[in-house]
């Protein structure tokens, strides 16, 4: 596979994990006294275990896993608000797979679909998009969310269907930015984050500037970093060095795909179909301000939640997160998710109870499922 | 977050929609290229995007690619490295 | 010829002239079982030797598309039941085969079907001796479900199984693994993808004979159906209260596989196959076993893919490419593709 | 208790731990099952006897709605697949069960239809030895199919069949026909039709050794499922190439069968038993036969109902209450309700 | 054409939509009384009525059934009617 | 069964049959030059086999069996506007069981319904009512069938469906009447009958008054039967005993059931929704003048052949009579079912090609399924 298999090569593995080592020992990291890196993103969370990372690098490296997981942090609320579109008659509601997992108050889009409900799985909004042209006598909804790396693939659909005049095809949007929660992260007065690893598809959208603020205001060094293991360890090496030479910069280790200034005709599309919400909620982190999109009164037509008077467009109901989760701090590097009361216990991905047991990007899950926790357990 | 997959770009399909043939390892599915579309849409043929969900978000520098893997293998292989490589293999075993 | 309707009505299902002019002309004028009664009446030899036991195993087969590249649903339904009586040591011998047909069903399709399982109950020695249909109203079924059962023998002194699973075995698979999962998921449809990929459907009798031979001592074998690799392992695993570590360079995976996990985020470790075995042999035999299997069509990309170890008792764990370890659990639910 | 969800999702067909707990909590903790592998391994005695034969049968069962008075789909499931190794002569030993499960199914109804086919196994002297589950999507099926499939031995020396039908022999029913379709006709609520009917639904083998000991020249016997008794009857002749006269003025009717019938003009001989057989004996063994039969509780109902003969072969013939005679034909498709 | 059965009304089910219960056999179903209620629709229940598709098209006069059984049972039984049996015989056992 | 059981008494049928054996003689009946009686109704043709009557009865008495099915003689193009209807997407097609095997030029309502057409079938046009009531989003169309017994049902559905403005319900009507075929066949000149038995339930609805032109104009005794077998004979030995006696009239057998003046509720039911056709089609027989209705204007909303713009509603369709069909002359009384090329061979009931082999109350079928022929072959 081009592009990939170069990039899982382990003699090049090896050589940066020497290096990572060599720099590791050089600003003293040490297994009592680690250096902490937060990989925003899921993905990186995912390859981090995939692949065995974390138990490859030096003992003195620790990674802590960030909010980057689009489908964990999605508010019980809003899953019982998709549940509530689904149940309208009519209603084709369409989804990303790993969406359908995810609890609500009143269980998961799967057991939604069980009790009846037409829900459909999709790779794309495009395939939403043409079940809306197949079935004209049918509302189909599809179930925005992600981060600005999915958020150009349903503003493209929207405004086709606004070409179109496919009058019953309509987004729930929940898309959300990665900047604003970042921001959230690093005013958290309990955070002691050393450097980040920078979420790559993203970037790809949005450039890197965004992140500026980061080493600018915070000192912090950030890498944008491909999902590849040798992007990842790169990446981590490119953060060390800057450690090592006290610097705090914005670097690209993927170059490849993300330009510095994003991709125009996303950008574009994004700019002319969303706008911010003032805020909005994300499990385990709260409302956080300005940290998700909601589509422009010129698409209002296309929009869920005005269609269906549902979420923000109506009073929304207050759900609390369940008692007893621990996802705020394990989100904010606070502690492992091994430490959280409820970890395997309560919470386990067959029956999730926090947002990082959802998907099999979140931090809990990928501890879980890939043994982060039980392969040292024994 | 964002799975993403480099694929080549085979065929236009539909010039007015901007949609084309994406192959993945033999694997093709039909993709918007409106992230990409900035020049005459044959251009893109023969090259590789980045896919996600259906969507070809970015095309591949390839120079910038072969550049990051020439640094990688500038690099060189470290005693700590395979030190690292010691202490997967305990885990796989359960020892550690 | 009394059979004019070219699709199935629930005249069909009635217990009258039209089900019993399709169950004859479309069904037993085919597989030709014999006689004529509720209950199929056989006698073998190789039951009666003091010691020989009998082998009795079912499955429902539900796939979607019916027909795809590399098979179509009979074939599973005969390969399917093959298999489970072959890993199990028994040599089959006879199948029952139970339809059930949605109202609608194209006649000339089932008569594929049927020709596809006569063909492939032919080639794998066995004899679909009895069987039966059902017709549902449209939208109460999805085009034909079949159910197979099989029975078979197992030779005096024959006895395979997780309990002789000890440290150190090698962990053999015969081929390719998720061939059947990524074809079916791709010729669905929903995700509309395409590609050149075949499942890997096949009956297993001649594999599993010609590992048995090639080693005397083998320990266990599973088919690795629903749930992939992967559950086969785990449930292994865990009957056996032994660990399981797999080799991922070594692991055997078609680049369209990779492909399409990689598209949809998935795990090949945890698609269906149906022309896969995982067996289990004293280390020092697999290489003959790996040997023979090579010289079979079905067996052509076997490979030793792991080792049983007692370290970490009901866990099968990864090296990774790179050295690293991870767990290889048990799938929670269902596989569903990802966008993150 | 793994198990959490009240209903079963895709999940639960996936391959995963969903499915493996879905599997231990509903069907196996209840059945139990002899071992853990793909094949239920068994040996029995009297299969090793010098001329016993092994009988071998499926069905799969289909029935809306699930539940109804006199049963559900898991008592069809059993109490059909004992019947139909029961009226082969063969005692039933083993039973698999194959289920097809619609997404949205309830758990605590898969729960009751298990508790029913364990206890009516457990009463027929018959383990559920080996079994499968699949999920379908909503839609793709209707609640539950369930296809079991029996094994069991013919003692040497018993051979029941229709070719050792002779003229003269009666026709024995072992009671009040067509209970079970008018129930699930009015139970289906398609005709907004109340009544206190049960089905008759019942193992037979009780019945069948019974009928053996009374007649030892017994002939043949059929249970008479769908299609009726005239349909059992019309393959029989056939199959015989003899004739067969019922009595219509002796013929076991409820009352409320014959209700339903004239109001819906449909004919009762058509309607579905799941726990009425027909056996043939020479007449001077028939009264035993009766006698035997009227005190086992399956057999309560049990007379004479004909004879064969040899006037008019293939064909089954009524003699009607005024001395009238009209033939009982093969139905063409389903019985419809009419109009006129 | 036409089937059509004797049932006994046995309750008014719903008095505005002219409904009642008709049991014929132990067979319980709605039907529409319509077309016998021509007077106080209790007065209906317990009478028996022909029931031609969810129907009460006419209520069974009891006095007329009797007087036609009775004129039956007046007629000798004769000799033609015995060989008429006997044919009947003939056919069943297909000697005609 | 109360008002069933009495009528089925074998001792009375001995009685009956020695009545008519005896009447028989006095006319002058024999094989070779029979009585020929006409049961107009196929639920007398019905009854007659299924008790075995015609082979009872004295061997001087013929029954011919007459076109009063009205499942019999829907002709093809009939079939054929159901089926173009039940393809409107979002129809619900309601119908009795036994119209569902009728064939048409492209097969039957089974066949339609395997191929996805929403059939279901119905015990009471009430039922179609009820299954619109339910599904508001669909249109539910009830096929109306049946001669005058029938009638006052879909009559009734249709000022219920009025009353209750339920806009989504509409009968397709192919509703007839007996007394008009009747009359064809007696003006036929081919036509050999000496009299008739009369249908029981269509004259509970109209009464006996509407049979008189049968005794006055044509000289030919009627009596109106009930359908249990004692009923059967009685009415035989009532029109034998006007023929010995030398009278031609009217008699009713069934004033048990049947009234003189039939029932005015149902008789004003049909007079409001329904008006005469100036002619319908009869399978076998034709177009007959005025022997179909059809919905008033006043009723125009819940007529499926407007609302569909079907039928008679648009130009329709010639649709010829299969090729070597015999119906006509069976249905006519001047051939046996067995004398047709066609029985047995091309026409069976699995296979039928004419309409006496459609419905188990057609001539053809009865004679088949009851083996009136099979029983005399062997
Ligand atoms: S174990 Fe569950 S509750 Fe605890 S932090 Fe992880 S996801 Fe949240
Ligand atoms: S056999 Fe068929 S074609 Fe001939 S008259 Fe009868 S119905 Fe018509
Ligand atoms: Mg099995
Ligand atoms: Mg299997
Ligand atoms: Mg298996
Ligand atoms: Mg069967
Ligand atoms: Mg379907
Ligand atoms: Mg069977
Ligand atoms: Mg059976
Ligand atoms: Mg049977
Ligand atoms: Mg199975
Ligand atoms: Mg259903």
């Amino acid at each position: 596979m081009k592009h990939v298999t170069e990039f899982r090569d382990p003699a090049l593995a090896r050589n940066l994990l020497g290096e990572i080592a060599r720099l590791a020992d050089q600003i003293g990291a040490t297994r009592d006294k680690p250096t902490r890196i937060m990989e925003i993103c899921g993905g990186h969370t995912h390859a981090i275990f995939r692949f065995g990372l974390d138990k490859l690098v030096h003992e003195g490296i620790e990674f802590i896993h960030g909010p980057g997981c689009p489908v964990c942090v999605l508010p019980m609320a809003r899953v019982d608000e998709c549940i509530e579109i689904a149940e309208r008659p009519g209603v084709i509601f369409t989804t990303f797979g790993d969406a359908m997992r995810v609890p609500g108050t009143r269980g998961s889009l799967i057991q939604a679909k069980a009790r009846g409900c037409d829900i459909r799985m999709v790779y794309s909004p495009l395939d939403a998009l043409e079940i809306a042209r197949r079935n004209p006598d049918r509302e189909v909804v599809f179930f925005g969310l992600g981060f600005e790396t999915t958020t150009p693939s349903t503003a493209f659909a929207i405004q086709a269907a606004a070409r179109e005049g496919l009058g019953n095809f309509s987004v729930f949007c929940n898309h959300i930015t990665v900047p604003e929660p970042l921001r959230a992260l690093l005013n958290d007065p309990h955070m002691q984050l050393d450097g980040f690893v920078g979420p790559g598809h993203v970037s790809m959208v949005i450039g890197t500037h965004p992140y500026d603020f980061i080493a600018e205001e915070f000192g912090k060094p950030i890498a944008v970093a491909g999902f590849e293991p040798l992007d990842l360890l790169h990446s981590v090496a490119m953060v060390l060095r800057q450690i090592a030479e006290g610097r705090a910069e914005v670097e690209n280790q993927y170059a490849r795909v993300v330009p510095e200034h994003g991709n125009p005709a996303s950008l574009a599309a994004i700019a002319d179909v969303y706008e911010r919400r003032p805020s909005f909620e994300w499990r385990g982190l709260g409302e956080i301000d300005a940290s998700g999109l909601r589509i422009r009164p010129a698409y209002a037509a296309f929009d869920a939640e005005e269609k269906f008077g549902v979420g923000y467009a109506t009073e929304r109901r207050h759900v609390p997160e369940p008692e007893g989760c621990a996802c705020g701090a394990v989100m904010t590097g606070r502690i492992k998710p091994t430490a959280c009361p409820q970890y395997g216990l309560g919470c386990t991905p067959e029956t999730p109870l926090g947002a990082l047991m959802v998907s099999s990007e979140g931090a809990c899950a990928a501890y879980w499922q890939y043994g982060g926790a039980r392969l040292a357990a024994q | 977050m964002c799975l993403g997959i480099p694929g080549q770009i085979t065929a236009i399909t539909d010039a007015d929609r901007l949609t084309g043939m994406a192959d993945v390892s033999g694997v093709r599915r039909e993709v918007s290229l409106a992230p990409v579309a900035d020049g005459p849409l044959d251009d893109l043929i023969g090259q590789w995007a980045l896919i996600h969900v259906g969507f070809a978000m970015a095309i591949i520098d390839e120079k910038e690619a072969a550049r990051t893997l020439d640094a990688l293998r500038d690099l060189g292989e470290a005693q700590e490295a395979l030190d690292a490589m010691a202490e997967g293999q305990k885990a796989l075993e359960g020892s550690q | 010829m009394a059979l004019r309707d070219t699709h199935v009505t629930m005249a069909h299902g009635g217990g009258g002239r039209a089900m019993r002019d399709l169950i004859a002309e479309v069904f037993t004028d085919v597989f030709q079982p014999p006689g004529h009664e509720d209950q199929a009446r056989l006698m073998v030899d190789a039951l009666q030797k003091p010691g020989a036991r009998l082998a009795f195993t079912t499955d429902s087969f539900v796939v979607s598309p019916l027909e795809f590249r590399g098979g179509d649903i009979g074939k599973l339904a005969v390969c399917g039941t093959v298999n489970d009586l072959a890993v199990g040591g028994a040599r089959p011998l006879w199948l029952s085969a139970a339809f059930i047909i949605e109202e609608g069903c194209e006649i000339a399709m089932l008569r594929r079907i049927v020709a596809t399982m006569d063909a492939e109950a032919r080639a794998a020695g066995v004899t679909i001796v009895t069987g039966d249909t059902k017709v549902v109203e449209r939208g109460a079924a999805d085009g034909v479900f079949i159910t197979t059962s099989g029975v078979g023998v197992i030779a005096p002194g024959v006895d395979l199984g997780a309990a002789h699973l000890r440290a150190g075995d090698a962990i053999i698979v015969n081929g390719p693994l998720g061939d059947h999962g990524a074809t079916i998921m791709a010729a669905r449809g929903d995700f509309a993808l395409q590609s050149t990929l075949a499942s890997d459907c096949a009956a297993l009798h001649g594999v599993m004979s010609a590992a048995m031979q090639a080693a005397p001592d083998i320990r266990a074998a599973r088919d690795c159906t629903r749930g992939g690799l992967a559950s086969a392992l785990n449930e292994l695993a865990s009957d056996a209260k032994l660990g399981m570590v797999l080799d991922e360079a070594v692991l055997p995976l078609r680049d369209e596989v990779r492909g399409l996990c990689e598209i949809l985020g998935l795990d090949p470790l945890y698609l269906a196959n149906e022309g896969r075995l995982v067996c289990f042999t004293p280390p020092e035999q697999a290489e003959a076993v790996v040997t023979a299997l090579q010289t079979l069509p079905e067996g052509q990309g076997a490979c030793v893919i792991g080792h049983v170890t007692d370290a970490h008792p009901g866990q099968v764990r990864m090296q990774t490419l790179f050295g690293g370890a991870r767990i290889v659990d048990m799938l929670i639910g269902d596989q569903l593709p990802r966008i993150c």
